[in-house]
């Protein structure tokens, strides 16, 4: 099991807000946090632009509670797609850790889980799915290794929404069968945001079981991360980073196979 | 109606009835086995104050460290090992991690080196494991077992080599770590100042509290009525109404009352005063085991109560929990014993579990 | 087993085994209220948690006991027990819950357990300073 | 592939007056359950039941009425029926309650249940006939009574 985390924190730019969601984050027991950038190209005036710097949030990180370091925070792009030609992956994206699309059309849904570069596709929680989950693309979705999110600050603010929330997820995961799913809060107020523990445990509601609930803030963020990694650095086989490595190691390292290997590098990041 | 919501963790309570002076008793081993110790909760019945009997031992708890960033190696430094490890005293426990989501490593007094880790790290560490017993899916957590005392982890020998360049190189763990270690030589003495000496450290003693509580609704029991038929409340009545007592709730409700119908089991007695005291900190077996001992001297002289009570709660973060037993946090990482002491040296004893946990002993 | 009629034979050796066999589940909570100083009492709170319940669950879902053992009127923080069959219900409508009064509020599960008694024992609290 | 499984509650509206009956469309059925519903078993039971349920079937003129939900949940709209205690359509409220009379795996399990029942009725009803016209339809009726002829349409079995 790996580390709990919040992969959407709503970004605002009232910067004193966003680091009270941050803290208080950490304060419940998550270790990295992404602060989400939202782009509906629909809308007039929007355009991807650079995210912010996180270092420039804190002086010092606040400290995960119940451990002795500090979170993480990552930056993430959540492009919301209702034409084909809203989603262009060009050099902003990759300014950004994570990549996410939110397909408003059965067509585009199909597209996101069959070709798009992305690491996560976010499922509707404040309207009805307008479209079913076909098992073809939700495979195809599971088979490269992209992953659904189920936002849940919507399910605590209204109770509409809140029936959406718990209709679209059970009939995602009777579909996806509680693979490839990661439960965040989108939360933009600390008190939108809850402890891993009850998320887990929220999970059930969405028709998860309870390890696979647990797997939903761990485990599969997890695995998020590591995509949103390879994709930044060609498919994880290349990456340059700067490690003084002794004679001896390198020996020792023969026996792993190749792809192994690769794996271990960008882990290392 | 909704089935899929109405199961819950699953929960594990043995119970056991025997007699101190019982030759196949293992109360003993119980205590013994259960290495990492977080706090230690004495109930007394019709008892105002402390003995001071009773009082030395518990003060005399021994005091265990806070290491900072301890590199796991070190545990393997000869003179250490020599010293130290293997003369089967030293308890190593990572502190704040969280058995569930980090690398949790531990040292018990068998000379065993547990390596609870993910399965990024077991990747590169490149030492023997088996999957955790608690993995869903796919593994992600393995744990690796070295025990120290084998003739392979001879220093001189490859393996013992193979083992540190690991621990050493290719992925240098480091944790915090509580320190407790029970007998002392003069050599171990050495040893031990000498690592701590290399990094930041702070000695800690275990913290005591103890309150007496006034007119307070008391279960009560009969050491042959374990299950608890007709003279004794059941099992879980029972640790319910310890906890209860340990986090201060009211026993005084009606069963018509809208915030909280708990109530005292029966058959219950009203006692004017019960002694609670607490220790906490990282609790050494042996030390339970000398504070277990003094409890059942308790009724040499004759008292007012027919029992008293003595819980032991286990760290929930430890990668074990009875002996070498895997250990893991679900919801919640409970792994507790308590033992009741009647005069005529019975006891009874009740281990219990979560979730993520083998069936005790 | 029993013997009643033989008052001081020490006992003989018995071991039970209960597998899930605790009724209840035991829960610590905390509430958090966006403005600090908003008091609520004992029976507000557990009027607060049904009707997130009701919410939730409906008249028939909702419609199973629980016990606030313990409430801190000052820190806000409580003792819940509840029947197995009622905790991941309870647990999610705590989780769910969002406003009290049209405040935000957030309630905050710390420790969830089949005993009560290691309610009282939970070493992730254990801080020790190093100084 | 997987098939979703469903289950089909077979009910008849009971009302005091019979040609309230005709004032029902499925509309009003589907928006009374779901209200129901939501009120017996809140936000969690609303959105379980909007997942699959459907009102497949409504004959006016007898108040027969087959609701089609998930296998997974069939009880909980079923438990929510008698809390339904009228239907409203273009502003006219029919007070009634629905009685379940069979629930099944397929529509065709529920139609062969409809016709045992409704030949039932029709002899229960045969000994109340006043004259011999009536009860030569009613004798008509029963021995068209089967499955074989209209398999797929409910809709001529009976009428009483």
């Amino acid at each position: 099991m790996a580390v709990f985390m919040d992969l959407n924190i709503t970004y605002t730019t009232d910067k004193k807000r966003l680091r009270s969601v941050i803290e208080t984050a950490a304060h419940l027991g998550y270790s990295t946090v992404a602060i989400n950038y939202v782009v509906d190209l629909q809308q007039k005036k929007q355009e991807i632009g650079k995210p912010k710097c996180v270092l420039e949030l804190f002086d010092t990180f606040p400290i995960v509670q119940g451990k002795s370091r500090p979170i993480k925070v990552l930056n993430r792009l959540t492009v919301v797609a209702s034409d084909p030609s809203h989603f262009r992956p060009n050099a902003e994206y990759k300014a950004y850790d994570l990549v996410a699309v939110y397909p408003k059309t059965e067509k585009l849904f199909h597209a996101a889980c069959m070709t798009f570069d992305v690491d996560i596709i976010c499922v509707a929680v404040t309207e009805k799915q307008p479209f079913f989950f076909k098992r073809s693309p939700v495979n195809g979705a599971i088979e490269r290794g992209v992953f659904f999110e189920i936002s849940y600050t919507p399910a605590i603010r209204d109770s509409t929404m809140r029936r959406y929330t718990i209709a679209n997820a059970i009939s995602l995961t009777e579909t996806c069968k509680g693979k490839n799913l990661i439960v965040t809060s989108g939360a933009e107020r600390p008190l939108e945001l809850r402890g891993p523990y009850d998320i887990a445990n929220l999970g059930l509601l969405f028709g998860l079981s309870e390890e696979d609930g647990k797997a939903a803030i761990s485990t599969n963020c997890r695995a998020v991360h590591l995509h949103g990694e390879t994709r930044k650095t060609a498919l994880g086989i290349v990456h340059t980073m700067k490690k003084d490595q002794p004679l001896t190691e390198r020996q020792e390292e023969e026996h792993v196979p190749a792809s192994k290997r690769a794996k271990l590098e960008t882990v290392d990041s | 109606m909704y089935p899929e919501l109405a199961k819950c963790p699953r929960s594990l309570l043995v119970c056991e009835k025997s007699n101190f002076e019982h030759e196949k008793s293992r109360h003993d081993t119980h205590v013994s086995k259960h290495y990492f110790n977080h706090k230690v909760s004495v109930v007394i019945p019709e008892c105002g104050a402390l003995s001071s009997r009773l009082a030395t031992v518990i003060n005399n708890f021994s005091k265990y460290f806070l290491v900072k960033n301890l590199p796991v190696y070190e545990f393997l430094d000869k003179d250490f090992l020599k010293n130290v490890v293997w003369n089967g005293a030293l308890y190593a426990l990572s502190y704040k991690t969280s058995i569930d989501q980090d690398n949790t490593i531990a040292l018990l007094p068998s000379s065993q080196l547990i390596l609870s880790v993910d399965k990024d790290t077991y990747e590169q560490l490149g030492l023997e494991g088996k999957p955790s017993q608690y993995n869903h899916r796919q593994p992600m957590r393995y744990v690796v077992t070295i025990d120290l005392t084998d003739k392979s982890m001879d220093p001189e020998g490859k393996r013992y080599q193979r083992v540190l360049s690991c621990l050493k190189e290719r992925v240098p763990l480091k944790s915090d770590f509580l320190l407790g270690r029970h007998n002392s030589g003069a050599n171990g003495d050495r040893a031990l100042q000498s690592l701590l000496s290399r990094y930041q450290w702070k000695e800690h003693r275990p913290v005591v509290s103890s309150h007496t509580l006034k007119d307070l609704p008391c279960p009560s029991l009969h050491a042959l009525d374990l299950r608890g038929d007709q003279r004794s409340c059941d099992p879980h009545s029972f640790l319910e109404w310890l906890g209860a007592v340990s986090a201060g709730v009211s026993c005084d409700n009606t069963a018509a009352s809208f915030l909280s119908t708990y109530i005292c089991p029966e058959p219950q007695t009203l006692v004017s005063q019960a002694l609670h005291c607490t220790v906490s900190g990282l609790l050494l077996p042996e030390d339970i085991y000398s504070l277990l001992q003094e409890l059942r001297r308790y009724f040499d002289e004759p008292k007012f109560t027919s029992w008293l009570s003595l819980t032991v709660h286990g760290f929930m973060d430890s990668p074990v929990s009875w002996g070498d037993a895997e250990h893991g946090f679900h919801k919640g990482g409970e792994n507790f014993y308590n033992l009741v002491l009647f005069k005529n040296q019975d006891y009874w004893l009740h281990m219990g579990t979560g979730s993520h946990d083998r069936c005790p002993p | 087993m029993r013997r009643a009629d033989i008052k001081d034979e020490p006992a003989t050796y018995e071991r039970l085994v209960y597998k899930n066999t605790s009724v209840y589940h035991y829960m610590r909570i905390s509430l958090v209220l966006e403005n600090e100083n908003t008091r609520l009492s004992a029976a507000q709170l557990k009027q607060l948690i049904v009707s997130g319940l009701r919410d939730l669950y409906g008249e028939v879902g909702s419609a199973f006991p629980f016990d606030l053992l313990k409430f801190d009127a000052r820190a806000l923080t409580g003792v819940l027990r509840v029947y197995n069959s009622g905790l991941v219900k309870l647990w999610s409508a705590l989780t769910l819950l969002g406003s009290y009064q049209n405040e935000r509020c957030s309630f905050r599960v710390t420790q969830v357990s089949p005993f009560l008694l290691t309610l009282s024992g939970n070493s992730r609290e254990l801080e020790l300073e190093l100084d | 592939m997987v098939r979703l499984k469903s289950r089909y509650l077979l009910c008849e509206v009971c009302v005091s007056d019979r040609s309230n009956l005709l004032l029902l469309d499925d509309r009003a059925i589907y928006t009374a359950t779901k209200a129901a519903v939501a009120r017996a078993h809140g936000d969690y039971g609303a959105a379980l039941s909007s997942l699959g349920f459907s009102v497949k079937y409504l004959n006016a003129h007898t108040g027969i009425v087959f609701l089609r939900c998930r296998k997974s949940h069939y009880r909980l709209i079923w438990s929510a029926l008698p809390f339904i205690a009228s239907l409203e359509n273009r502003g006219q409220r029919v007070p009634c309650f629905l009685n379940c009379l069979h629930v099944g795996g397929t529509i065709r399990t529920c139609q062969k249940y409809l016709v045992r029942y409704n030949t039932q009725q029709l002899h229960r009803m045969l000994p109340f006939c006043q004259s011999e016209a009536e009860r030569s339809e009613i004798r008509k009726s029963l021995l068209s009574c089967t499955l074989k002829k209209e398999a797929d349409d409910v809709d001529e079995e009976e009428d009483d």
